[in-house]
């Protein structure tokens, strides 16, 4: 009982701040909502018992993430277009089919019969730490993935550098370009 | 004892070592240098000469076999490489190397300056090595590798001055209609084993399973293949030795330089014909209707050669006809299945042609590249060795008693006669042609020795006698051609050390053919007599005709109105036979069907196109547009699944 | 009245609908990347509501993708933003509409 | 692992060129040419094993059927000989290049390399899927190279040709599909016993299929409009890989798919036969007209390549050797054509036979070279093109005469387009092109082109060097699978 109230709080908090990210028109606005919505989620996560997770939420999505994103938005003032309409003409046909898709998604999750088991695991630090570093032959493998996660960061963050320095172009970087 | 691979071994090395020289060579602007270049490429067949030599004289009487290795080793299929040394390829072998040196000797002074001295005689010696692979081979695959391997090197050398696009078209020319040939060899091959498998195919195992009697009922099912294998490879050798209907080659080979006309078009390479038809002399004389064939294309040919002879005013066109003729003479004599007279009238005619063309090189050397007999005359005085060489080679090609030609040419007509009902017309015929041999003949020797002096006066004093280097090869063939024939004389008793020498080889052939009709019986004395006459009475016409003043020389020396036309006859008949249904078949696929293909591509990519373009335009600069359409598409099929999945 | 496991998806999809409509109708680049984000994070949630209905080991799966989900967010907000810096640049704008007329 | 290396490693070579320079194209070409060699080595490695086979992977089960396909590779006689023409013709190729890219070779070099891995794919696969996975893979990067390093036409040459033969092989999927769905492997025994198990009209709509593929690789005359077009706009040594080896996985389809699964079906297999010896005769008749150099050497390649076709469906117990000696020949031969026109193209600057000319006089070295290859091409005995051309006329002349007449005509026809275009390239007034300063064919291409020539003389003296590769179970299996279409596998 005392879950079904914390959720449905922690929910309608989520769902709310979704919905001032679709309506704001700052988009600094939007991404605080978004920060709040992600915090709330992190919530859920706590009370249905993957406290990890949850926290990782909170560091890396709600921290690290939005906070590089609002820095973004604040560089490089991406209201500036603000006379322009929020809404793009298409949305016309977005909203009735998203309306529609989550009506028939939502149909058949409810026609679905679904319970929480009893014998779940809890998300700790231990089993998620245990589960990922598994490095058995026949375990779940997923410090592969972990692996190739660690690359995929690196990359995009190499990616990311070169993009940046593009984009400065100073004449500095013309000319590393013509020694080259 | 000499294995037998070191002879087309040394030619193959010579060749290997001038190809050397001549591409090490290319960057400088002079050249190799001559001594050195034509030291070796004389020095390497003359290697290959002497192993024959040593050879031939330590022969067996059975002839020497030697295996190198298997060449195609197939379950349906197995040819080895091996060499065969009989009475026949110790006779071809012996004037093909000996032929070879003299004139790989005569070259070094006719070739030099040219700047692709040593790209030369690199041809020549992998002539020499083709050709001895022909000769010497133990069966007809290996055979046909050289057999290709000669025409090769013919085109090669014919267009060996290949700036004159004129040269590389007769070159082209000669491996086109020697192709054609050769593609009637390998059917014969292909005949062959079909018959009895690819061991038939050596001369060997074929000779044995043709005189087996246990054979003979076998033979007698395959006949219609049989004989069908006889008329392909009879088809070969007529692209080869320049017989009717693919002669038309020879006379333009003559573009290349004089010695190679001389080696190659007159001496060594267009008798392979005649070898092949004595090396499948079994073979042959068991469908007479193919030995009849071989006859009359024989005398056909030599006949209408030498009327074609009789038209030209170039020199070397009229040797090259009169080499089509006599080799008309030789077939005739196969035909008759008289083979080892074929082969000797092959021996003889090596040596007088290659004398008659070495000296018309030396006359066209001397005078800078003159061929037109109208603008020659008179050069007797002036370079007498030749003349004499040359006057030589005529008495032994038009028959003048005691020259080589006078023995083998008698010993054909004699064969001629007493082939059968036949004979006698068949001898008229011969007859006629030798007198018509000596007056063309004598025409050349007229026009070009006697008379006066008709050409340019700036080329009338570069006139020179031959240097020693071209002169001596000369002399030894004129002494062959003069000789020659005493190795065959058939009026002297005894004389016959050719005819013992090649017995081996086709005596079963001939003896099988001999028995299969009365021989007649004639005095030999009656024979000669009436070739001599015929000799003379050729001589004399010539005389009473050509040793008169001569009209003005015009044009570029081709024969013009109905001598063209009979000069030409088998150039117009190729022309519409095979050379315009090709081209109009090639312009059909190309002009018409190749159209039509690249219309329906055109018309295909272009569908394809439009289509693509089609999707594409739906795809330009809207991805919020295309996600929002495939948001939608996502829903409906979503929403088909719930509906007809059961779900509602 | 207990907390039921499809309420859970069904917060999820509501998420996930905002968040797929923020991404395609909004013209401003920022909320189309913030709406991605945000249907990442509806995933997040569904997978960890499915795994809770799930026992003993067959749960952990559900619980550990998440994490990878948030490095993959983390790798794309990194190249997203990054490209939005350096159209930024050239373009002047947010409005992806003007965007489009970049080749492709 | 020696099969695995030659299929897997050209693609992380061409990985690892990527991160070479494309500046210092010297230093980059050093190091293609050394990986090269490193393939050429392992492919001749691969001869002297011979039959090989690697352990089955499994890859992925079909959707819709329960057909487990495999990563599996198989050497045999044949493919062992595909192979090597792939990795020579290849390495031919990244030398000849050197001379011809300059700054781009670096990406010529991945280009090449991809396109050597999937052709070793193509040739050593033992599973359907992966062949022709693996078949389709070959023509993107052949058509990137055509469409990046061809000449003036070269979007519409590389256009035409993804199209034309990824449109060929859409259905050959489809049947393959289908086969595996009815079937219960994806090996071509399987295939087969799938395919007996169908009704007539299936069958031959099938066998359509799996042909219309290798009829549009090959290419066989009514599909062959892409071939000239992307041959001559190629760049040279990219056309002597497409013609040397590539075009070779066509006929090695025919010869290793279409004949143990259709051979049973006796009328198709003589259609076959006769498109084979009408291609051979139409590409030479095409190659007596042709005006550019290149697609002349494409039309001559179209024609030997429509002989061995022809060989193939002949079904004579000859045809495997004979097929097999003529396809090494026609890809040493045709790509040291390719290769020597490419370099007379740069003398010339036109592809035109009428600018060209002369260049023996010129360049001995080069004419030597080129005068040999055309000699070699037009099958004189004593090159193993002979060997392959006489082969096949035995097998054509075990059919019937009328076959084996259309090859003879062949022979013919070759000289004479040989020789014109002999005499149209190195023959003639030296002056027809005027003087420029560094016209020599480098001695590193000529010493390449030259190894390619010498190869042709071994093997028309000795065949038994690629014939004894044949001596394993293939042989009498592939004839025995013809001869009487029992379940053999």
């Amino acid at each position: 009982m005392l879950a079904l109230i914390y959720f449905s709080i922690l929910s309608v908090i989520a769902v709310g701040s979704a919905l001032c990210v679709l309506l704001s028109r700052h988009p600094l606005y939007g991404a605080l909502s978004l920060v709040v919505s992600m915090v709330s989620l992190a919530g859920i996560y706590g009370l249905l018992g993957s406290p990890f997770v949850g926290v990782v939420q909170i560091m890396v999505y709600a921290g690290a993430i939005m906070m590089l994103l609002t820095i973004v938005i604040m560089v490089l003032n991406g209201a500036r277009d603000s006379k322009t309409p929020m809404f793009d003409r298409v949305s016309l046909f977005v909203f009735p089919s998203v309306i529609l898709l989550a009506l028939l998604l939502g149909f058949a999750l409810i026609s679905t019969p679904l319970a929480f088991s009893p014998e779940t695991w809890r998300g700790s630090v231990a089993l998620t730490s245990a589960t990922l570093f598994n490095t058995d032959a026949n375990g779940p493998g997923y410090f592969l993935l972990f692996e190739a996660i660690g690359l995929l960061l690196l990359s995009a963050m190499i990616a990311a550098v070169l993009l940046a320095k593009k984009n400065l172009g100073s004449k500095e970087s013309e000319e590393t370009k013509e020694v080259q | 004892m000499i294995p037998l691979w070191l002879i087309p071994l040394f030619p193959i090395i010579g060749t290997i070592a001038l190809t050397t020289i001549a591409l090490s060579s290319s960057g400088s602007k002079q050249g190799p240098a001559e001594g050195v270049t034509g030291a070796v490429a004389v020095f390497f067949p003359l290697l290959s000469f002497v192993s024959v030599l040593v050879l031939s004289l330590g022969m067996p009487l059975e002839g020497i076999r030697q295996t190198l290795g298997t060449w195609i080793s197939l379950p349906a299929f197995q040819v080895d490489i091996g060499f065969l040394f009989d009475g026949l390829s110790r006779i071809m072998l012996l004037f093909v190397t000996g032929i070879t040196t003299l004139i790989a000797f005569y070259s070094i002074g006719y070739m030099r300056g040219d700047k692709s001295f040593a790209r030369y005689f690199a041809y020549i010696n992998l002539f020499l090595f083709s050709m001895i692979i022909l000769v010497l081979s133990d069966s007809l695959p290996l055979t046909f590798l050289g057999w290709e391997g000669v025409g090769l090197c013919s085109y090669l050398l014919i267009g060996f001055w290949h700036a004159d696009a004129k040269n590389s078209k007769a070159g082209n020319k000669a491996f086109i209609v020697n192709r054609v040939g050769d593609v009637g060899f390998l059917f014969g091959m292909l005949c062959l084993i079909s018959i009895g498998g690819s061991a038939l195919l050596s001369y060997d195992y074929l000779n044995a399973w043709l005189l087996n009697p246990v054979s003979a009922e076998m033979i007698g099912t395959a006949m219609p293949l049989l004989s069908l294998a006889g008329i392909l490879f009879f088809f070969g050798c007529t692209g080869k030795s320049a017989q009717i209907p693919l002669l038309t080659w020879l006379p333009d080979a003559m573009a290349g330089p004089t010695p190679v006309s001389a080696l190659i078009h007159a001496a060594t390479m267009v008798t392979s014909g005649v070898y092949l038809l004595a090396r499948l002399s079994n073979l042959l004389v068991l469908i007479p209707i193919v030995l009849n064939v071989i006859l009359f294309v024989g005398l056909l040919t030599a006949f209408w050669a030498a009327i074609a002879g009789l038209f030209q005013n170039d020199i070397k066109k009229v040797l090259a006809y009169s080499t089509i003729s006599q080799l008309g003479f030789m077939f005739m004599a196969a035909g008759v299945a008289a083979f080892d007279v074929s082969i000797f009238h092959v021996f003889t005619h090596s040596f007088f042609k290659a004398a008659l063309f070495l000296g018309a090189g030396a006359v066209i050397h001397s005078l800078t590249g003159e061929q037109d007999m109208r603008r020659m005359g008179g050069l007797i005085k002036k370079m007498p060795w030749t003349s004499l060489v040359m006057i030589f080679g005529f008495l032994a090609i038009i028959g003048f008693p005691g020259f080589a030609g006078f023995w083998s040419k008698d010993l054909i007509l004699e064969k001629l006669y007493v082939s059968g009902p036949m004979g006698p017309f068949l001898y008229g015929g011969a007859l006629l042609t030798a007198v018509i041999t000596a007056v063309y003949m004598g025409r050349l020797i007229i026009m070009t020795f006697f008379g006066k002096y008709r050409g340019s006066a700036e080329k009338e004093a570069h006139i020179h006698e031959a240097p020693a280097t071209m002169l001596i090869p000369m002399l030894v063939l004129s002494i062959g051609s003069a000789f020659a024939g005493f190795l065959w004389a058939g009026l002297i008793p005894g004389a016959e050390i050719f005819r013992e020498m090649l017995a081996p080889v086709v005596g079963a052939a001939q003896a099988h053919a001999s028995s299969a009709h009365a021989a007649v019986h004639l005095s030999p004395w009656v024979f000669a007599a009436l070739g001599t006459l015929a000799a003379l009475l050729g001589m004399f016409i010539a005389w009473k005709l050509f040793m008169r003043p001569m009209p003005e020389a015009k044009g570029d020396g081709e024969p013009e109105g109905f001598r063209a036309s009979w000069t030409f006859a088998f150039d117009t008949l190729h022309k519409w036979i095979a050379v315009i249904p090709t081209k109009a078949m090639a312009w059909f696929l190309d002009v018409v069907i190749n159209n039509i293909i690249l219309a329906a591509q055109w018309l295909t990519m272009g569908i394809i196109e439009i289509l693509g373009d089609g999707v594409r335009s739906l795809q330009v600069r809207k991805v919020g547009l295309q996600m929002a359409l495939s948001l939608f598409g996502m829903t409906l099929v979503i929403a088909l699944v719930v509906i007809y999945g059961g779900l509602l | 009245m207990e907390l039921q496991a499809s309420y859970i998806q069904i917060v999820a999809l509501l998420l996930f609908a905002i968040g797929i409509s923020v991404t395609l109708t909004r013209r401003n680049v920022f909320f189309v990347l913030m709406g991605v984000e945000l249907a990442l994070n509806a995933v997040n949630l569904s997978f960890i509501g499915f795994a809770k209905t799930l026992p003993a080991t067959a749960s952990v799966a559900g619980q550990i993708l998440p994490l990878f989900t948030i490095a993959v967010a983390a790798a794309e907000a990194c190249i997203g933003l990054a490209i939005v810096i350096m159209i930024f640049k050239s373009q002047e704008s947010a409005d992806i509409d003007n965007y489009s007329n970049m080749k492709g | 692992m020696l099969l695995h290396l030659l299929v897997l490693a050209p693609f992380a070579v061409a990985l690892l060129m990527v991160a070479t320079s494309g500046f210092d194209s010297k230093s980059t070409s050093r190091i293609a040419i050394l990986f090269g060699a490193i393939f050429t080595a392992l492919s001749i490695r691969l001869i002297t094993v011979g039959y090989a086979a690697t352990s089955p992977i499994e890859w992925f089960t079909l959707p819709g059927t329960s057909t487990t396909l495999y990563y599996s590779l198989i050497s045999q006689g044949i493919n062992v000989w595909m192979v090597f023409l792939s990795t020579t013709v290849s390495l031919i190729a990244l030398i000849a290049a050197r001379e011809s890219f300059g700054n781009n070779y670096k990406n010529f070099a991945i280009g090449i390399f991809a396109l050597l891995g999937a052709m070793n794919g193509t040739f050593l696969a033992s599973d359907a899927v992966l062949f022709f996975f693996f078949f389709e893979a070959m023509v993107v990067p052949a058509a990137i190279l055509i469409a990046a390093y061809g000449g003036k036409d070269r979007k519409a040459a590389a256009m035409n040709f993804a199209i034309y033969t990824l449109a060929g092989s859409a259905p050959m999927a489809i049947a393959l599909w289908y086969l595996l769905s009815v079937g219960t492997g994806s090996s071509a025994g399987h295939l087969f016993m799938a395919y007996q198990g169908v009704s007539a009209p299936i069958q031959t709509l099938l066998f359509v299929s799996f042909a219309l593929a290798f009829l549009v690789k090959t290419p066989l005359f009514p599909f062959h409009g892409w071939q000239a077009q992307a041959y001559a706009e190629a760049p040279a040594p990219l056309s002597a890989v497409l013609a040397g080896a590539m075009s070779k996985a066509g006929v090695y389809g025919f010869f290793f798919w279409v004949l143990p699964i259709f051979g049973s079906d006796s009328s198709m297999m003589n259609l076959m036969m006769w498109i084979g010896l009408f291609t051979a005769v139409y590409g030479a008749l095409m190659a007596l007209r042709a005006t550019d150099a290149k697609k002349l050497l494409a039309f001559s390649s179209m024609g030997h390549l429509g002989l061995a076709i022809a060989a193939i469906f002949s079904l004579s117990p000859t045809m495997i050797p004979a097929v097999l000696v003529l396809l090494v020949a026609h890809g040493l031969s045709s790509s040291s054509q390719f290769i020597l026109t490419g370099v007379a193209e740069r003398f010339a600057e036109s592809r035109e036979l009428k600018k060209m000319g002369g260049l023996a006089a010129r360049n001995p070295v080069f004419g030597f070279l080129f005068g040999f290859a055309c000699i070699a091409a037009l099958a004189v005995p004593g090159t193993a093109g002979f060997i392959g051309e006489f082969l096949i006329l035995l097998s054509l002349w075990q059919v019937g005469p009328v076959p084996a007449i259309l090859a003879g005509l062949c022979l013919i026809l070759s000289a004479v387009y040989m020789l014109r275009f002999i005499q149209a390239v190195i023959f003639g007034k030296a002056d027809k092109v005027e003087t420029r300063p560094c016209h020599k064919i480098s001695p590193f291409d000529a010493a390449a082109v030259g190894v390619l020539l010498l190869l042709l003389v071994v093997f028309g003296v000795r065949p038994a060097l690629i014939m004894d590769s044949l001596n394993g179970a293939t042989q009498d299996e592939v004839v025995a699978d013809m001869e009487d279409s029992e379940d053999v596998f």
